[in-house]
């Protein structure tokens, strides 16, 4: 099992889930970040200072899957996010982590099938 | 002057203002004088109707205790509902940026401060000169800036200055006037921003407002409230259904057209709403105009002193109140039928659909009338949301279904409804009156903003990139974000 | 058609509206009519002690100046007051907002417009015509829906209707007297909606509003301000600590007992706050509240014109102020000594239950009474506060210990500090009165209205699921968020 | 007292509240004797002057109807401005709130409301007594306690207390000006609350608040209104640039000095800026003001009775309009051409620069000149800001720079721009007295705070620890926080 | 040495909170969360246009744990969390990750005792 | 590849962040969490009534890096987090987890080149 955490265009989530849906990923979790990445960030002025903000606002999602489900979710994603063919600095990462164990709450199921 | 403006906005502005304070302030007594010159050439066209520009013939004693109060009683209400309207401008910055999402709630903060400060400005050197320029002229005319000041008193107790009066009945000063008219000005100019939220850039939004609060809205308003051939012909506007709700509306339908859909608005023809950030500042802001609108109602009456005129003053604010009332809930009722849920955006919105339908003919219905047009804005708001989502305008906030539908609909519901005015003999001449200036005003308003977006958008300077959309124009307009630790 | 009313709650609501539309606005001259002779014939039975009836006897010089600005200026301030109050709408509706968790932000927002929009229309059609029927029963009576009109002149310069007055002395219109009285049924109402929120159905809360502004308060209503039997008994209550806030105060406690506490609020005997979700908006609501409250009690003086009534309009609004302040002051320190931290939700309410304990008597108290009468007042929220808790009845907002319990506070002090009406000889017959008065106002509200609910629960509507719950109101009950990107 | 008020705080004041109420509530009339006296004796020294000094003379008819009319005007208008005033108080805690971050957002909520709350207490015992103690002395006076009652009739028709009257004119009751006066104070000390956010203890706060509505703002307050020695030189502050603005600024300035910057606010000499954390409540919170400003400096008229003083109180509010808008565009413009960026936080300081500005001269000046006084204004508001950030004084929301220096500029520019008052022969000698006046308030309240601010460092008292700074004040002084679930 | 990250229902925090603190489990970190899992989302809508929310309000829970913790600390868990006796859709999940280091900022200290 | 996540206080973030610029460690993504550790949260009282909340607002960041950047970001962290030279308790933790995979979204590139 793996957790598949990714870092999206908050513009581009409505894709993304409608991507991950038709790979039948229908579970997530999702969270607002604010993201510091290659792409530049502005540098905002508060009160004639600046500050340097590279802090964009990025959703953020957490996707446990099942081993097989790995790549369909990845390029899920990667389909649903991406701007444009080329894709478009800013567009995100998604970060695949090892994953020992996953329990569901409501049963007490364990391993995969709880995902 | 005025195009240089549109070229180089708001830094012009500046300079305009500065430059304007060579402007001698003797100007304003000339107008006056003008203003008095024109009553009396239109005097003997009219006697026979009213006997208002009869009294003016005789003169006014000042010294009379009756006509001081009133005055006194009349420019002080005024004043306060003036206040009241100036309050609308909280109510539609907190409107608006509920209703639109929280990347760009700086923008549309700084749009209303500007729709105020600018607007006050514009109006003060352009708008008020031309909207009451007490021309003869049933089109335009323009009698420079500053308000002239009344009721000064020389040191021997003679009038430098006489009082300010209208048709011989005791007026209000016209300092009042002028606050109260420049107030309207700006609402006027502030129900557009909520139509272009989120992809206009900040400079063509100032362009816009200044162009509108100081020509396109005074000149349509002369028409109608400077004497201007609308009012000749006999059409009702009471306190600006049209005049002012549908100018801004129409404003901002052709802003919305002319921008195009925010990104990701309608993906490949489907509509995606992009629901508002904060409903509980949406909601503070329908409250507080429904507050202000028992200034801009009630104080439209003008003249508030004596029986009959502080009655219709209140009677005014009965019907408003029926009619916002009446809006709120069947717009509730029909969204809720019709989706299932009841919405509160659109409850909210049938509020103000209600305000601005009995805007028009507040003074001329009767309650159980003021009650039927509130009911039929609030539906009619819910089906213009849905009508402008199916024609794919992306309109954030429903200015249009709010200020340009109901208005229209506040300005046909007179001619439908309304006591008939001096001069016209059928409810059928009356609603073909209401029917021809409704659609003149909405037609100007939305030609020329339709064109100057256009220019605007030639130029470059309307819509911003892509990218900075998509990060907010809190931070690509403005380097600042609304919300923070 | 109010037990219809009763059971299918807002459907049938619109339809009546649009049926009484055929109601002639000939009705409430009749009314007038009927007012007079109601006037008339108890004017014989109390000629001793009211100089008032015997004016009235004698026919009004409506062409008398010092009449006609009084009357005007009568006019005016209650509509200006009218608005203040109409505007504590917005207070309210941020103050619940702020003191509940965010998943009911939009459900709370929703009724509070509601209250006011279905409160105008149901008080429009039944309250009004109830609570001040004029009719000769001490208990009950209802003279037709709208609202009469004065101060109409024909063109012969007669009058149609002339303009209303009170006892002889120059009134208000009635458009001004509606506006005011309808914005004291919208506040009775709303108080409830903090009471109960998080856990009512929408529809079930619409029902409760529409009875409660429609029938509940007016009725109660009727007994004091309309002339009824509390009156005759010479029970005091200026602005309504008891007719109005006490009555919501009330009805809320029935409406949390009857509902039951939200899921999570009492666990195996242990109470769990639910803090709110934006202290922001609550201590914005106060601050509008207590400026509402300019309009609330000394608009509630009626009529204002003279060296005597202008004074005393202001000399409420300080007891009013000292009050207030003394509450907030009052509430932090006990607080503060209590649980070793000053909490501002107290103070809020403190604030809050000055300015409603001081409501029924800031007329007739000394400062240093309407200081006492606050300290009081803002020691009490906080002592109710805790029995409610200890009760386990759950009042998200604090809507009894604010409005109920020291509503009843302000019933008692004006017996304890208040200077005697005419006709009560002694301090400890004036307390008596205003004990039994309070007492019945209370109890008609707690029961008729504990009834109701019970009812609504009988039919399983009251309660939204634990699952709906455990969402938030905001989305089972409306598909929506408050809050979003 | 007020000495033990300054150490043991907030305990003393409840009970110093409490002991008082032993005084007579016959004092006010002993007080409105010496008035009278006081008045009479300077009568002579000026009869050439003043007119006003020997129409008081006279004997006045109260039963003249020219008088009662005034004086019902005047008393309900000023009512009404004191309520828009005390708005204000809502708008400062917006704003405030909004330019801070959250975790300080209750502790300044709670500032604001015990400003108001205590303000209302201590200026009823001490602050009001001092101002217009009607005393001989230049410097200071006190005559106890309590707002006298006015237009009291006795049951024979006779006057139990004459109505307020000032120079022989038709006044406003005392209950009005007490309100309007108390609001003013509160908004002295409001002022200081933004300066000092987010470092200093709660405890401390409320004495500081308690000794600048009591003591402090009274007593240079009493220099000019009351009639003491700036007022006998000729200073001109028609609404209180320097009297309110000025002394809450300076006050404000004292105070972040003492308290040094908040932690994070300069990293070894770098300035690390804090944005707000809620734009959309700081512009709330400046619509609210602008607004409530209309009862300010208009409101500052005193008399609005009669055509001349009708007029100049709307052409007030016509110069303050024109001075804030003006405010607004030139800081946006300024701060723009300085960072690149339009800065909506400038844009809204600038508003509040131009209306400060404006407030000690709206009276006087021509529109053009209100015009250059905002723009000055605005200007100046950015400059002030950034030079605090240059001196590393940590000034959270511009309280020096908007109502400090503004303050200063205002009462400055009353001397460059303002017609000369009676007695002043040149504008140079006019600028003069301003500027001395003016140097002189700025002086007492920086000094006197600075001291009180220091003596609480001393006791320890004054900023919280490391700790419970970075962890919030909401939490670490209230337990609570602003916002959640 | 395990990172559990726990998704709840935000009613159950305090249960839960309650439920670790009895295991001895007295550290962790919280953040709000939106979920999207089996439990069905309510379809809303926004001025008559229907947006599918299968997105509720949820509370993430992370724990950084000793191995001999993770089973205490997921059953304290479930029992916090669960709806009723029998659960509940929504109820939520928990994951289980390997964790190769844990560092205390305030005094450098690394691994298990850093915990 | 691993992905760090560290919990720090709010008022740190700056410094953490120019310290790690300095090691050229420049993609981030940062959250608003609670944190609830050794550090005495307050008790808070509302309404008279005491809710225990050790829940403190802290900063989460999750930064993902090579191997080699391993040691060079946490001392980074450490160094702009610590408060004062000793630290004090509310500083904050580090965690270090696996990371088997990182894709950017923008080119679809995978492995340690993409982050
Ligand atoms: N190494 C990383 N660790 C943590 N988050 C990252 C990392 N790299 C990128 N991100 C996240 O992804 C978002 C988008 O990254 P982006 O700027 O597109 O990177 P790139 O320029 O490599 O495509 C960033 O704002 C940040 O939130
Ligand atoms: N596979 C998953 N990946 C990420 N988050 C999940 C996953 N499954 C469940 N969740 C989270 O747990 C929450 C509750 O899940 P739930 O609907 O109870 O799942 P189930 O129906 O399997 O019990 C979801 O809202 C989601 O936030
Ligand atoms: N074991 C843990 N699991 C998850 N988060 C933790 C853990 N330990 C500490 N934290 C986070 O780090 C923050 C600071 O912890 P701190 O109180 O400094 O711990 P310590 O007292 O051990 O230094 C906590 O508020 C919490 O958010």
């Amino acid at each position: 099992m793996k957790l598949i955490i990714a870092v999206i265009q908050p513009s581009k989530l409505e894709e993304v889930k409608a991507a991950l849906s038709e790979v039948e990923v229908v579970r997530l979790t999702i969270m607002d970040v604010q993201g510091f990445g290659r792409q530049k960030g502005q540098t905002e002025v508060y009160r004639g200072r600046e500050i340097s903000v590279n802090l964009l606002r990025k959703v953020q999602l957490q996707i446990a899957v099942n081993d097989e489900f790995v790549e369909p979710t990845v390029s899920a994603i990667i389909q649903g996010g991406r701007t444009g063919d080329s894709g478009q600095i800013g567009d995100g990462k998604i970060f695949v982590l090892p994953l020992d164990d996953c329990i569901r709450i409501r049963t007490g199921e364990r391993g995969p099938e709880a995902i | 002057m005025l195009c240089t403006l549109q070229k180089q906005g708001w830094l012009m502005l500046l300079m305009a203002t500065c430059l304007s304070l060579t402007a001698t302030t003797a100007l304003p007594n000339v107008t006056f004088a003008q203003e008095e010159e024109a009553a009396a050439e239109e005097a003997p066209a009219e006697e026979a109707a009213e006997e208002a520009a009869e009294e003016e013939a005789e003169p006014i004693d000042y010294a009379d205790l009756r006509w001081e109060m009133g005055w006194t009683i009349n420019t002080l209400v005024m004043f306060i509902c003036a206040v009241l309207v100036i309050f609308m401008q909280a109510g539609f910055a907190m409107l608006e940026v509920g209703l639109n999402t929280s990347k760009n709630t700086v923008n549309i903060l700084f749009k209303n401060v500007m729709d105020l400060s600018v607007g006050v400005l514009l109006y003060l050197f352009v708008g008020w000169g031309i909207m009451y320029s007490g021309t003869d002229s049933p089109y335009f005319g323009y009698d420079g800036p500053w308000v002239s000041r009344d009721a000064q008193m020389a040191d021997d107790g003679s009038w430098e200055a006489a009082p300010n009066d209208a048709d011989g009945s005791p007026y209000a000063s016209s300092g009042a006037d002028f606050l109260f008219q420049v107030a309207f000005a700006a609402t006027a100019a502030t129900i557009v921003s909520g139509a272009v939220a989120g992809r206009m850039q900040f400079k063509a939004y100032l362009v816009y407002s200044a162009v509108l609060t100081g020509l396109i809205y005074p000149i349509s308003g002369f028409w109608k409230w400077g004497g201007g051939f609308l009012d000749q012909q006999g059409f009702q506007d009471f306190a600006g259904s049209v005049v002012v709700h549908a100018v801004g509306g129409f404003a901002g339908l052709a802003g919305a057209i002319v921008l195009g859909p925010r990104l990701g608005r309608y993906v490949n023809g489907k509509s995606v709403p992009i629901p508002g950030h904060n409903i509980a500042f949406a909601a503070l802001g329908v409250f507080i105009l429904w507050v202000g609108w028992y200034g801009f109602n009630p104080g439209s009456q003008l003249t508030y002193d004596g029986f009959v005129n502080a009655e219709a003053t209140t009677y005014i604010a009965l019907t408003t109140t029926i009619s916002a009332a009446a809006g709120a809930v069947a717009a509730m009722v029909f969204a809720w039928v019709l989706f299932g849920k009841p919405d509160v955006t659109m409850a909210l919105n049938g509020a103000l659909a209600g305000l601005v339908a009995i805007t028009a003919n507040c003074d001329r219905v009767s309650q159980p009338e003021s009650l039927i047009i509130g009911l039929i804005g609030g539906v009619l708001v819910v089906i213009g949301i849905m009508l402008l989502d199916k024609m794919q305008i992306d309109d954030p906030v429903g200015a249009w279904p709010v200020h340009g539908l109901c208005g229209v609909w506040g300005g046909l519901a007179t001619g439908i409804f309304g006591d008939l005015p001096d001069g016209i003999e059928s409810q059928g001449d009356f609603f073909f009156v209401q029917l021809k200036a409704t659609v003149i005003i909405c037609v100007w308003a939305f030609v020329t903003m339709f064109i100057l977006f256009a220019v605007l958008k030639a130029a470059g300077i309307l819509r911003v990139s892509e990218a900075e959309e998509q990060q907010g124009l809190d931070i690509s307009e403005h380097g600042m974000q609304a919300y923070g630790g």
